[in-house]
């Protein structure tokens, strides 16, 4: 559904990414792993359009979106969830989730609305409250929701789990598990794989803006070989550093 | 085309020079042709109601001397024989630009003189300049009494009389039309030419409606400030009834416009010293009854009076821009009749094209008939004109169409203006001693 | 190698300087005047790029350019001062004066809340000027010929060459103030300036320092100006349109070299005064125009185009 | 007493033209974070448009309300066909530039429309007053004003008010609240930001027009009269705080009544005290008074 064909991004003129390729189907759910700075956050943006492409493709569906304007995204079916959330802090959560209905024109908001609600029952207990005023965890948990409205085919998702606590680091899982058996293609870029790794079917690695493929591992200690897969020697999950503190600080509100 | 081939090479020459630094230019000597900078406002709230219509009037008199088309006793063609070619430069910019403009003028253009400005304030700042560079420079319009009283030049001339004229004469026009006026007060630009005017015209009142009682805040708003409706309310909640305005560009008509919508000029006498533009272009939206000045025997005041000269002019004027001459129309016709009479008569005296100096002798204390009255460089030592000036009050008229002026009273120069070396505000304290009224 | 690079600029500026001045005596009177006017002006432009290297960028700087005009014209005014010394010394400390005070404010500011501030300031100037007489309200005052020690020059020849002098003193003031370590700070504080706190360097002092600067070489500029044209008004000197005009002049000039304001401001006063003469009512549309194509097609100013040639010319070297 | 009624109301009629030249600037500002200040190009062409145009149709014989009808007009033209022009040749090229480089070349577009309304329109003032003396005037506290000016206090509050509806009640304003918080979360949320911009744009200019075209009747409509209401816009939007349509009128009303009141008790310093305020609220509150809730990362 999804293919990155060896893209190169650069940001003021600092070379970011370099061949980075990646693919995705339907009902499968893709690890981007790297640690900070790596350039994870760059590879998403790209594929939204943010960040603009020098060289290489994307497809989605097989039509080429490289240089397809980044609105155009949304109407897609694809969705993105950025790491630090970027809510409109005045405006309520549901107005917030609705966004991208608004702009993109889904006929059928009301129905894909109760559909989230659905999904993630707790958003619709603090749907009238003020962005502001919700926790970062409720934060994380809307930012989804609204890339949910938009993003019935494809979810981007920056960080998902990144500063929250453990139980709603488990309940994200399990809100993704639903998602990926009801068919959506999910690219999670994560630092840290612990809270997901069960759910992924492929992972790649990224490294100083480089993607490749490599085995993933499973909690119970076995790995499942992908096609083509090249081990990466030093880039297992548990050799990943936890962020810096000093990092998190931004996300927290 | 001629014009423009003109600046083509001036800009490949100055380009030239500069690449190749090549040495100044030399002195430019006898000729057929000479080049006159002509200075107006082109643009800008001024450029209407004065600039454009001075500009016309140098135009006019400028192509018919050249002809040698101006009817007797100038009727002989050229400038001492040379054909003039004015170079017109915009006034507006603020001093500083005009200085510069200036000094390009005379460096770079190289021009013979220059004849113009309006505004008081572009006087002041170009006189020191142009003595500096020691160049022939008339003054068409601008009023203030500074440049004269406050220096002394070899260079400047100025063919128009100063503001304390026009103010002595307006509040000789209130004693005698409007003596009981029980208290007045002002709008004024807050520059030279609307202070001096309202010092002067103030001073003048104390001494002829001495009755009248003077407002503690008259106004002075900006120049070009356009919107004046919170200067009307304090003017209109003043207990004064005779308003004095020395208003003369686009201001003057802002100023009535929004004044009298809101019945301003109903409760109160308005006086306008130099307003007389407006009246043709408001038409009957200006109000009636308004006392108003053109300084001098000029513009509004002078339309019907007979004469070859005058004739000549206005119709020569209507008929090529289609509107009546202005009073800045005739300013700037006088300046250029002086440079030609003193031109002339330098000619004549030395015999061949006059050198600066010799047009300068010539052209110091003149006495000349201009085109609907008589002009004499009497003043600062021969550089500064003395006329009389005349107020009337305006009328529209509805059967012709036309704004009118009438009950129209000239006071003569002798009576208005101090005798020679007198600083004109000190006189006019000290109860204008050897006043001829 | 900075400091390499900082030895050659000064010599560049020194020759550059003294070539100015001697061809001074073979240029004709119109030119010398323009140029005056354009090293007045990219002397003010020199004090905006000194800001412009700590990210900042005022846009009411004529308030001292205006003031250091002004300081000219009132100590004629009022002490009858006309000798070159006195007159360009008042006109810094003055504009340096008040630019210490403000510093203390504006130094807390950045990006547009810096630019607008400065525009208050600016207009707060403009606002008592215009509005008082006995500050020369919308005329202004004019101000007679710069006496030399006791000796007034026929010609504005050798007033140029001082001018050129202090021009290139001040230049090397700027390039040896930018290769300091304080220098360096400043450029630091732009790129990220939360750093240089961690690091323990004390970011508003460098900032109220580099601010004071620029005034003073403000109020140098506008001295001269008003020295060089006779005449000062707040419309010319002290406008926001002023104020925009050597924003323009800093960006057209480019940020690279101490030299590239001094050509930036002579240019800018050639082509303003060709543009009058050749559409006197369209000069300001032409003036834009430039402005929006040095924005478009060389963002890096005018200076790149001397740079780039240069840079490639070190490389063959090398 | 009459004096202060006077001051009130001059102020307040002030405070009206003000806030309808202002509200554009700060919609812009908030929506593109551009200070454009080519906003004063479009107070001057709408006024020179409305002026224009009022003439030429009395001069038609029209009947003087048709002035208003004409103001409209020329306001929206003149926003659509200037602002959009702007927005598609010079801004949309430059909205990776930065901030310096995109406020300098409004400056650029406002150099050149000057000289563009001396080209087309000519150097001569231009008068609309049918549009006021048809309104003509009424006795407040002993003071006669023209109604003209009391009716620009009403449609700014209309202004005011639907500016209001438009932001906090509809769907439109939401999607403007994306953008201005964040664009680049507008883009992935599938709003084409472009086209916000493009919208904003047009709107800020027309209302920048409008402002000319409504004040167009109590003026002689002449050359330079953006230059002094741009710095005068900017200063009701900085006292106001940038973005805030609340804060423009904030920031208006201030503006105008510290400035009548100047003008009846101390005219010298009717300009200082705007600037000065101006600058002690930058001091003070340097977001301004009523600033917009600050675009804080949550």
């Amino acid at each position: 559904m999804l293919e990155v064909h060896r893209i190169d991004v650069d940001i003021a003129s600092v070379s970011i990414l370099r061949n980075a390729a990646l693919d995705l189907q339907a009902g499968q759910m893709v690890g981007l792993i790297g640690r900070n700075g790596a350039g994870k956050t760059t590879f998403l943006r790209a594929i939204m359009g943010l960040a603009s492409i020098r060289s290489g493709q994307v497809t989605f569906d097989h039509a080429d979106i490289t240089q397809a304007p980044p609105q155009r995204r949304a109407l897609l079916g694809i969705g993105y969830m950025p790491e630090d959330r970027r809510l409109v802090p005045s405006m309520t959560a549901e107005d917030n989730i609705t966004v991208p209905a608004w702009s993109v024109g889904i006929p059928d908001q009301e129905d894909r609305l109760a559909w989230i609600y659905d999904v993630m029952p707790e958003t619709k207990v603090f749907r009238h409250r003020p962005a502001s005023s919700l926790s970062g965890g409720q934060q994380k948990l809307v930012a989804l929701a609204r890339a949910l409205m938009a993003g019935n085919r494809l979810l981007l998702l920056d960080e998902p789990s990144e500063g929250v606590a453990p139980a709603l680091a488990r309940r994200m899982s399990e809100i993704l598990h639903t998602l990926k058996d009801d068919g959506l293609g999910i690219l999670i870029a994560e630092s840290n794989v612990r809270h997901c790794a069960d759910l992924m079917d492929r992972m790649f690695a990224i490294e100083r803006g480089a993607v490749e493929s490599r085995p993933l591992r499973r909690k119970n200690g076995g790995t499942v070989p992908v096609a083509g897969a090249i081990p990466v020697a030093d880039a297992s999950p548990a050799g990943v550093p936890a962020r810096a503190s000093g990092e998190l600080a931004g996300d927290s509100t | 085309m001629h014009s423009m081939f003109n600046r083509v090479h001036r800009l490949a020459l100055g380009l030239g020079v500069l690449a190749t630094a090549l040495g100044p230019y030399g002195a430019v000597t006898a000729k057929d042709s000479i080049d006159v900078g002509v200075v107006a406002f082109l643009s800008g709230p001024a450029a209407g109601p004065f600039g454009v219509p001075g500009k016309n009037g140098a135009e006019l008199v400028i192509d018919a001397i050249n002809a040698g088309t101006l009817p007797a006793p100038y009727d002989t063609a050229g400038f001492a024989g040379a054909t003039l070619n004015p170079i017109h430069i915009d006034e507006s910019g603020g001093n500083a630009k005009q200085v510069a403009e200036y000094r390009n003028l005379v460096e770079k253009q190289g021009v013979d003189a220059v004849i113009g400005y309006i505004s008081s304030g572009t006087c002041l700042a170009v006189t020191p300049v142009a003595e500096e560079l020691k160049k022939l420079t008339i003054l068409s319009v601008c009023g203030t009494p500074r440049i004269f009283e406050d220096g002394d030049w070899t260079h400047i001339f100025r063919t128009q009389a100063h503001a304390v004229g026009d103010s002595i004469a307006a509040a000789l026009y209130v004693r005698d039309n409007f003596g009981d006026v029980a208290g007045y007060t002002g709008i004024n630009q807050n520059y030279a030419w609307g202070q001096d005017s309202w010092k002067s015209f103030s001073l003048a009142m104390g001494h002829f409606v001495p009755k009248a009682e003077v407002s503690s805040t008259p106004q002075f708003p900006k120049i070009f400030a356009g919107q004046y409706g919170t200067e009307i309310s304090t003017l209109a909640l003043d207990d004064a009834e005779l308003v004095h305005s020395s208003f003369w560009d686009g201001d003057i008509e802002a100023f009535v416009v929004q004044a009298k919508v809101r019945g301003f000029f109903d409760n109160k006498q308005f006086l306008s010293t130099v307003g007389a533009s407006a009246i043709d272009s408001l038409g009957s939206e200006f109000p009636d009854g308004t006392i108003i000045g053109t300084r001098g025997e000029i513009g509004i005041l002078v339309r019907e009076k007979s004469g070859p000269l005058n004739t000549w002019f206005v119709n020569a004027y209507r008929e090529r821009y289609g509107a009546w001459p202005l009073g800045p129309s005739y300013q700037y016709a006088q300046a250029v009749l002086a440079l030609k009479i003193a031109m002339d008569k330098a000619a004549r005296d030395h015999g061949g094209f006059p050198t600066q100096d010799q047009v300068i002798a010539a052209m110091k204390g003149l006495s000349f008939e201009t085109f609907a009255g008589r002009i004499e460089l009497a003043l600062g030592n021969g550089h500064q004109a003395v006329h009389p000036v005349g107020y009337g009050i305006t009328r529209w008229n509805d059967e012709t169409g036309e704004p009118e002026v009438t009950n129209i009273t000239f006071y003569p120069s002798k009576c208005i203006y101090p005798p020679a070396g007198k600083p004109s505000l000190d006189w006019l304290a000290e109860g204008m001693p050897g006043s001829d009224c | 190698m900075r400091s390499l690079t900082g030895d050659r600029t000064v010599r560049g500026v020194l020759i550059g300087f003294t070539l100015l001045a001697i061809a001074g005596f073979f240029l004709p009177a119109w030119i010398v005047n323009n140029v005056m006017f354009g090293l007045a002006r990219g002397l003010a432009v020199l004090g905006l790029l000194v800001l412009l290297r700590t990210g900042l960028v005022s846009f009411g700087h004529a308030l001292y350019f205006g003031l250091g005009a002004y300081s000219v014209a009132l100590l004629e005014q009022l002490a009858g001062v006309t000798e070159l010394v006195p007159r360009l010394a008042g006109a810094v400390v003055v504009a340096g004066g008040l630019g210490w005070i403000l510093g203390f404010v504006l130094r807390r500011y950045r990006g547009i809340f810096f630019a607008m501030l400065s525009l208050a300031f600016s207009m707060a100037l403009y606002g008592i000027l215009v509005k008082t007489e006995s500050l020369g309200s919308t005329d202004g005052f004019s101000v007679s010929p710069t006496v030399l020690f006791g000796w007034s020059p026929e010609t504005r020849h050798v007033f140029l060459a001082m001018v050129a002098a202090v021009c290139a003193f001040a230049a090397i003031v700027v390039q040896v103030y930018l290769a300091s370590a304080l220098g360096h700070l400043t450029t630091a504080v732009r790129d990220n300036e939360i750093r240089v706190e961690y690091l323990g360097y004390p970011v508003a002092r460098s900032i109220h320092t580099t601010y004071v600067l620029s005034a003073m070489l403000a109020g140098a500029a506008g001295g001269i100006m008003a020295m060089a044209l006779g005449q000062v008004d707040p419309d010319s000197m002290v406008n926001w349109t002023v104020s925009g005009e050597l924003v323009f002049i800093t960006i057209m000039a480019g940020a690279g070299n101490v030299a590239a304001p001094f050509i930036g401001g002579v240019v800018f006063e050639f082509i303003r005064t060709y543009a009058f003469e050749l559409a006197p009512h369209a000069w300001q549309l032409i003036v834009g125009a430039t402005l929006l194509a040095i924005i478009f097609f060389l963002p890096n100013g005018l200076w790149s185009l001397i740079e780039k040639p240069w840079k490639k010319l070190e490389k063959r070297r090398d | 007493m009459q004096t202060i009624v006077a001051v009130l109301i001059d102020g307040l009629s002030y405070s009206s033209y003000l806030f309808i030249v202002s509200v554009g600037l700060t919609i812009i500002f908030g929506v593109m974070k551009i200070l454009n200040v080519a906003h004063g190009s479009f107070y001057a062409w709408g006024a020179y448009a409305a002026a224009y145009f009022i003439g030429l149709f009395h001069g038609m014989g029209f009947p003087h309300w048709f002035g208003f009808v004409l103001i409209a007009v020329s306001a929206v033209a003149v926003g659509a066909i200037i602002g959009l022009a702007i927005e598609r040749i010079i801004l949309r090229k430059m909205y990776e530039h930065e901030e310096v480089h995109i406020l300098l070349a409004t400056f650029g577009v406002f150099l050149i429309l000057e000289d563009v309304i001396l080209l087309v329109f000519g150097v001569n003032p231009y008068f609309a007053y049918q549009p006021m003396a048809l309104l003509g005037s009424v006795k407040i506290a002993g003071v006669t004003r023209d109604v003209y000016s009391l009716t620009l206090i009403g449609l700014a509050i209309v202004i005011a008010l639907a500016c209001w509806l438009c932001l906090a009640r509809s769907k439109w304003g939401k999607i403007l609240k994306v953008v201005i918080f964040d664009r680049e979360i507008g883009l992935a949320m599938g709003i084409n930001v472009n086209a916000v911009y493009v919208y904003t744009f047009v709107a800020g200019a027309m209302l920048g027009a409008l402002g000319g075209a409504a004040i167009a009747p109590t003026l002689s409509v002449s050359p330079g009269i953006g230059i002094d209401v741009i710095v005068l816009s900017f200063a009701v939007v900085v006292i106001g705080g940038m973005g805030s349509i609340a804060g423009a009128i904030i920031g208006a009303l201030m503006v105008g009544l510290l400035r009548a009141t100047a003008v009846h008790f101390v005219p010298e310093l009717e300009l200082f005290v705007i600037f000065a305020v101006m600058a002690a609220v930058l001091m003070v509150r340097p977001e301004g008074l009523f600033a917009p809730a600050r675009a804080r990362r949550i």
